[in-house]
């Protein structure tokens, strides 16, 4: 703020939270752990310029759990966190999930388990982010390789979110996180929002979790404090929103809010192929590894190696179809990651055996170089 | 979804000074026990029942101790008035 | 007895609930409503936040908009409501389990903020929803799941505690004074600030017979005979209280509360844009 | 173009900021891209402090300085341990107010200036000498256009300082100058 | 305990609470929770007779951090829960993980997300067990299909956390925590009890983290209050236990803990093959799961079709080897489970495209019937 | 001056700590090993527990068995070694945040209990080691970076709380007063049960720095100003008192410790399977 | 043999305690393989009760009762939801003190018995109604033997209550038998 | 692992009755101001160092008030008489 121009130089943290605050968050509630804090300390600032409220909350578990109170009253709402705080909110992701509560949780991944290198890269939370919370639950997740992606992905997690009446998980890396590049910020005009569908019928007439009053997926959510005087609870329940344990509405319900992944899929998955047309091999890449996966490619093709890059910024739903189609025409898809071989799983499962899946991983505590991804490409 | 009406009561307040929902009540005998005028009755195994109507004071007790919520005690006359009075009675006189 | 008959308060086609016999819950809700009846609240204002156990299901049976949350958290899912909505009454009921063992730090925490929530805790020294294990709540001595030895704990001054933790309110009730009970929650209610009120209430099914009390009835008589008003317990020997409770209203301060004092962040915020420009 | 460069010296000299307003001012006024990264780590407080930047005329895939051209020292734990890496060619400014031994690089050209010294007695503090540095190494290796700086210092130091800061830059510059005159000159 | 015959009528969660204290385990820390409650009852009673402690915590990330801290005095220690507490105790799995603390976590599975079906069977926590917390980890993952397995497994559990220096996650249904089965409780001294292995240098001489004084990847591990006087942290550590962020020892680290489960696999894979060799369909099934799929295999045998079962105890490591052989000789692998298909994920994976595989999945809050898995095995 | 040297208690090639130029939790820790060498401990029985931030560093120094747990969670980690070793002197040292915000569960419980747990709080009114978040200690009005317009909430009084919450002991010192300070501390490790004090330190860096006290001296010399005993406290007015805190020695009382209490409940089942037999 | 018996009434009459008993009598002592389930949820706290039980030779591999081939009956909520679902040829055992409206079913055999009644008078107290029941179940049935019965009972029931459940058992058993005996000679 | 030795100072009681530890001295300045009587000094930017051994009282302020750990003071005489004494000493004496 303050700066007229357009054309800024953001740090990544800075960019999620600008980017989410031109999304319509106007809430936050988060408690401070490196590498995300930049993005609470910004919000505790703009926030109340744009009527915008900021609270730091006594832990993690406080901090999901205000947002989800917040976005009930029709505010988009927002946490950030690291490792060690992502694991804490996890139970509180799925009450967002069962009671499909809007909400972004944003996850500046540092290397772990437990305390690990608080101020080092990793990307060893991308399970975790699908499969972190207990119980059969839909989540997107979604990953940004530079500054200006932070800001315009942020803008479509809250998108998601409010379509899908979904939580989303904004995974960065710290090189992401605290990186500064040049924003061109969007005029607000240009940005698609996307706004939660509020009932349009008459209070008496309302079931809060009725999908076929929506899109036969998505029920329509009225806010707290409008007259609509719902129930909202994290046990199964039915299209009133009260409690149930009979079965065929226990079905019922996990499944539509599973489908909610698969009837999402096309709309929000982001995946850019760069040189994959003619590419006998590709690279599988997200975050701050599809950066060095992205000057690799442009490197191999220099030395005559026909490579391709898969970037991908949503993580889950997994690409499959994508993987897959590549998977049948490439000689080998090569999977760097910042973590022990995560998302190569999916890959591999995804390729069901058509292709030669080669996991780089690396655990230091550094990025994966250009120059690793190289010699893998050569070597194949 | 069902929404309450704004409706006030809708029993006629002088006809039955005490209304038992029978679907609620669980049979704790709170009430039977909390009347001071010893108005209710409770059969084995059964609901609680108005006995003696004509000795209840509508004082209200047996309302706010059902934890059922299935008692309504119907002020008569002057509801204002009653109210208050009730209000005023101790429920600690039993 | 209410202006409006307490029916007007439920989601009467969600009835009867779901609590036992001669469980004080049911005493307690209907304290609570009486007490929102009496401020003459508008039920499209109210909003009433719960976490998990038998207390917490009250929720479901008030015609107001109701919020069934996670095990502990309801006074943090409660906070984001309140900020976003300050004009909201919002309200928390839950058991002593919820708030005081898994709950215990965001209770104390939104007492240190002041925030305007009334946090009702229905306290049946026990967790009656998972059948009967001891509670930060149950007293020394006495018999759980958990404790088949006798309960070696002591339990907390809850109101001592949030007061401590800087609560703008804090009341002692049981279901056995349950109109006292009631006034003390509108005291609550109107306060501006975090007000807090221990409901002492009965689980005849998981602790009364564990402990030797047989039904609600002798549980109530149990209350009746410990619970002391603050007046009464001045005239009591310490060795006559030893095994007493008081009740009544039994710390208000004057605190800004914190939901007003964020405007004054605002008007600085903004102000300070303006200035930029 | 496609340069790295390094800022080093310890904790509560500047040298993010320093970073900040170089990468700003290539990135937002001369149109460059343009990364910026800095250390975190225990290093952060109080020890030895880094910031790195990357102009570069064509898009940045890799954020990471690998072997810089130009790095600029401002203390000896810094020099110790970046002093012997530069690219081939690259330059090393030295600040030799607070560097003892001078690194003697084959390969590089190695350019000393009391910038903490500059600081304090030709602009006056001292708290400015990341400022001076950023004037030195604009004035030798002409990397930015002083235009740019200009204009991103105003951006990002703080309300009220401005001239002082455009006074440490503009010395700065001068000097670097000089220096860089001098070496082309031999 | 009192019943003197060593055949008895037993529940679930009671074996699980009697096989731990057979297999030495002296503290449990809890929090109640259904269907898991049973387990800290019994232990409450159990436990101070053989002089060990039961405490209840004030929430579950209490638990599990006291029964880490317990352990670390050498007591071999337990806790147990269900979905929501078993979310909240992801972070201090975590500190398990890399501080190398041995410890048991049960959890018996309900349906979620959030509070869900609190009294009714799911097996939807499975990918959770493995990817629960943040950060690269190792992990075991347990799962008895009986009540006698119950009581036998959780010692393995023990021996395998002892033997490991690991968390090891002992998932149950919630059909096999709740139903009673005769269980032949072995003699004491019939047990293999394993223990941890123990410095045997001097104090002066103890590196807390140098797995070669140990067999290459666990380091003996001495116990708190005996004279070593050393240093744990969750922090990345080198061999002396004290913080490091140097890359090499943060990599010899991670890969170190990583290999842990590579290493333990063989010793620790639990899989019973029934009537496989000559089977041209298989079914891979785990938990009460695994029951119906007896009962299915022996029904389609009866009727004709060769059906053969994969009953899987250890879900992770995943048996993939296991997998892969079937794959290459069956026609199709169905893999029934109590969630939306959590583990036929890795049975795709591993099964390269050799095989097809059908995913059965149950979300109503009730077993999966034999008669269920039949059709399907029927209608390949 | 101790018995033996500090550095008798010191990891020395461990040092120096990690703490920047003038960080009072030095001083506190410093305080913290003259206690311990004034009550004469075994080294090998003193076991010393943190969370996470600067404070919870400390351990890592320290010759000890010393534990580096999670963010929050010391005293259950701690719970857990006292629980199977009752022998040992547990001690347990953190910051405001890791005991007062993502703790204050742990901490309110582990003084319900009364577990013989000594508690150091090292109060800085931040969270340092993220670089100056507010903490549950900061004092309204002041700065941080999370508090760009200057802080709305209250801090708790901590030794209020906790002894509130059951405690055997409560006190208060501060890093000038270093002397009292160890005195309070060897007191507080003495007493059987949950016992805590809290440390009021400086961070220079990023307390400090954003409020106007540029150096640890001047911190100190608040600390000196601000802080007075309660004896001197009950000779001013409350106006006087208005900015100021108490130290000293501020609750004691005796009640029966946990792992004592638990003997009893081994005694029981024990007694019982015997009476089986 | 396989069998399954479902025990059903409402909460508080001890069904789940008699589901054991029998289990244990038939694991236990009489060597079956046996599985012991029961209904948990809502209905767990004063609605209705369930406990099941079944009764092999063989491996018993799936735990959930199908269709059962025993029933006992001990309310009229019970009777509405289970009276119905037995297997032909089965056995439906009704206490008809607390179940008014008794099924008749057309493929089973539904004895009555005012098992409640017996429990309160001809033992003296009604909480031993469930062991009266099962008196009577095995006694219609023969399902376990009585010693095994006897033995399961005194290992389960609270201790001090030996004596009386012993008779209530055994009345019940005898009851059992004689309704048995009725109902075989037409 | 290093460990401490059970030793007990290993310095001469009375020839240096404070030493200071340079490399564990961060140079914040408290020992030089707390100093009661100026015994101690640092150079601008450097370390403290005893600059007036003779004015040293060995108080023992210095030494507690590190918050370095940096420095030890040295009991003179009879350590047990003398240290009863340091302790006694008021920190507040400034
Ligand atoms: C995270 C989590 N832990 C544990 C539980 C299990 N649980 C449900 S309610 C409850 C305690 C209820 O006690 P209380 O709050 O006192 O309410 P009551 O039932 O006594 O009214 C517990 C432990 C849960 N649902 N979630
Ligand atoms: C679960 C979790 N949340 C947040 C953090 C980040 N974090 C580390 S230390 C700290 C606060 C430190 O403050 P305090 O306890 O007061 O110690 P100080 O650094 O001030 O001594 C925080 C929030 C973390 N490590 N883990
Ligand atoms: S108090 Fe209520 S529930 Fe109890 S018997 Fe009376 S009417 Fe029925
Ligand atoms: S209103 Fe009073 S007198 Fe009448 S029935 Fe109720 S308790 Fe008895
Ligand atoms: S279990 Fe106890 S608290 Fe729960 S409803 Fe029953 S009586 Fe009430
Ligand atoms: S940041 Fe503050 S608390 Fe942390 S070491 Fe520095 S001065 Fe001390
Ligand atoms: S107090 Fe300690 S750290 Fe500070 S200057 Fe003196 S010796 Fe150095
Ligand atoms: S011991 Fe006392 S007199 Fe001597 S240097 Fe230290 S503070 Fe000064
Ligand atoms: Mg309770
Ligand atoms: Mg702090």
């Amino acid at each position: 703020m303050g700066n007229k121009t357009s054309i800024r130089l953001m740090q990544g943290n800075e960019a999620c939270a600008e980017g989410a605050v031109a999304a319509g968050m106007r809430f936050f509630a988060g408690y401070p752990i490196t590498p995300s804090t930049e993005i609470a300390e910004e919000l505790a600032f703009i926030l109340p310029k744009v009527g915008g409220k900021f609270i730091q909350m006594e832990d993690e578990i406080a901090s999901i759990s205000a947002i989800i109170g917040a976005s009930l009253t029709g505010a988009k709402s927002m946490t950030a966190t690291s490792g060690p705080g992502f694991s804490l909110k996890q139970e509180s992701i799925g009450f967002a999930a069962i009671a499909e509560v809007p909400c972004v949780i944003v996850n500046v991944m540092r290397v772990g388990p437990s305390t690990g290198v608080p101020t080092a890269p990793s990307q060893a939370d991308v399970m975790q982010a699908r499969w972190g919370t207990h119980g059969d639950h839909p989540v997107v997740v979604l990953c940004p390789t530079s500054v200006a992606e932070t800001y315009t992905l942020i803008v479509e997690a809250f998108n998601i979110s409010e379509r899908w009446r979904i939580p989303v998980i904004f995974l960065m890396d710290e090189v992401i996180g605290h990186m500064r590049e040049k924003v061109a910020i969007p005029d607000p005009g240009e940005l698609n929002i996307v706004n939660r569908a509020r009932p349009r019928c008459k209070p008496e007439d309302y079931l809060p979790f009725d999908a076929d009053a929506g899109d036969g997926v998505v029920p329509p959510m009225a806010d707290f404090g409008t007259g609509y005087r719902y129930h909202l609870t994290g046990l199964t329940h039915d299209r009133t929103g009260f409690p149930t344990t009979k079965r065929p509405e226990v079905d019922a319900l996990i499944r539509r809010l599973d489908s909610k992944m698969d009837k999402a899929k096309q709309e929000v998955t982001f995946v850019d192929e760069v040189l994959t047309e003619d590419a006998d091999i590709a690279v599988f890449a997200y975050g701050i590894t599809a950066r060095a996966g992205a000057r690799a490619v442009r490197d191999a093709r220099a030395s005559g190696v026909s490579a391709g890059l898969l970037k991908v910024k949503t993580l889950w739903p997994f690409p499959e179809e994508h993987v897959e189609r590549i998977a049948s025409k490439v000689r080998a898809i090569v999977v760097p990651e910042m973590n022990m071989g995560q998302l190569v799983r999916e890959v591999e499962r995804a390729s069901k055996g058509k292709t030669k899946v080669i996991s780089l991983t690396r655990v230091d505590a550094e990025p994966i170089s250009p120059q690793q991804i190289l010699s893998a490409l050569k070597e194949v | 979804m069902q929404k309450s009406g704004n409706a006030g009561p809708v029993v006629d307040g002088d006809s039955r000074p005490v209304i038992i929902n029978d679907r609620w009540c669980k049979g704790c005998d709170i009430c039977v026990s909390f009347c001071p005028k010893n108005v209710l009755e409770r059969p084995e195994g059964g609901k609680a029942q108005v006995a003696r109507v004509e000795d209840c004071t509508r004082c209200g007790i047996c309302e706010i101790m059902c934890p059922d919520l299935a008692i309504q005690v119907v002020p008569a006359g002057d509801r204002k008035e009653e109210r208050s009075g009730a209000r005023g009675g101790s429920v600690h006189g039993k | 007895m209410a202006r409006k008959p307490i029916t007007y308060y439920l989601r009467e086609d969600k009835m009867p609930h779901i609590w036992c016999e001669g469980c004080g819950h049911g005493i307690v809700l209907s304290a609570v409503l009486r007490a929102i009846d009496s401020l003459n609240l508008d039920k499209n204002n109210v909003c009433v936040v719960s976490g998990i156990g038998c207390a917490s299901r009250a929720p479901g049976y008030l015609d107001f908009d109701t919020l069934h949350t996670t095990h502990g958290r309801a006074l943090a899912f409660a906070t984001g409501i309140k900020m976003m909505k300050p004009n909201l009454d919002v309200i928390v009921l839950a058991g002593d389990g919820d708030l005081a063992a898994i709950g215990g730090n965001h209770l104390i925490h939104a007492a240190r903020r002041n925030i305007d929530i009334t946090t009702i805790c229905f306290n049946n020294s026990i967790y009656g929803m998972t059948s009967g294990q001891y509670s930060p709540m149950t007293p020394t001595g006495k018999m759980a799941t958990t404790a088949p030895y006798g309960h070696i704990e002591e339990p907390f001054d809850l109101c001592e505690l949030v007061f401590a933790a800087g609560a703008s309110f804090v009341g002692r009730g049981t279901a056995y004074h349950a109109a006292p009970l009631s006034r003390l929650i509108a005291k609550a209610i109107a306060q501006d600030g975090f007000a807090f009120v221990e409901a002492v209430s009965q689980c005849p099914t998981y602790f009364g017979r564990r402990n030797k009390m047989r039904n609600a009835l002798v549980m109530l008589d149990w209350q009746k005979e410990h619970a002391v008003t603050k007046k009464a317990a001045s005239r009591l020997s310490p060795d006559e209280l030893e095994d007493k409770f008081i009740i009544g209203e039994l710390g208000t301060r004057a605190r800004p509360e914190y939901t007003k004092r964020y405007e004054s962040i605002i008007e600085a915020a903004t102000k300070e844009t303006d200035d930029d420009v | 173009m496609y340069k790295e460069i390094r800022l080093s010296g310890t904790g509560g000299q500047g040298l993010i900021l320093a970073g900040i307003i170089l990468a700003e001012a290539a990135g937002v006024y001369d149109g460059y891209d343009v990364i910026q990264t800095q250390s975190y780590g225990p290093e952060a407080r109080g020890g030895a402090s880094r910031a790195e930047v990357i102009i570069a005329d064509d898009v940045i895939d890799f954020p990471k300085v690998t072997s810089p051209d130009v790095v600029l020292i401002m203390s000896q734990q810094a020099c110790d341990r970046y002093g012997q890496h530069v690219k081939p060619g690259g330059i090393v400014l030295v600040d030799d107010t607070n560097v003892s031994s001078i690194p003697s690089l084959e390969d590089a050209c190695v350019v000393t200036l009391p910038i903490t010294e500059i600081a304090r007695h030709d602009v006056g503090r001292q708290v400015v000498a990341n400022v001076v540095a950023l004037g030195a190494l604009v004035g030798v290796t002409g990397i930015v256009t002083p235009d740019a700086m200009e204009k991103a210092i105003s951006s990002r130091v703080p309300r009220g300082t401005e001239e002082l800061n455009m006074k440490a830059f503009n010395i700065g510059l001068e000097r670097g100058r000089e220096a860089r005159a001098k070496h082309e000159t031999p």
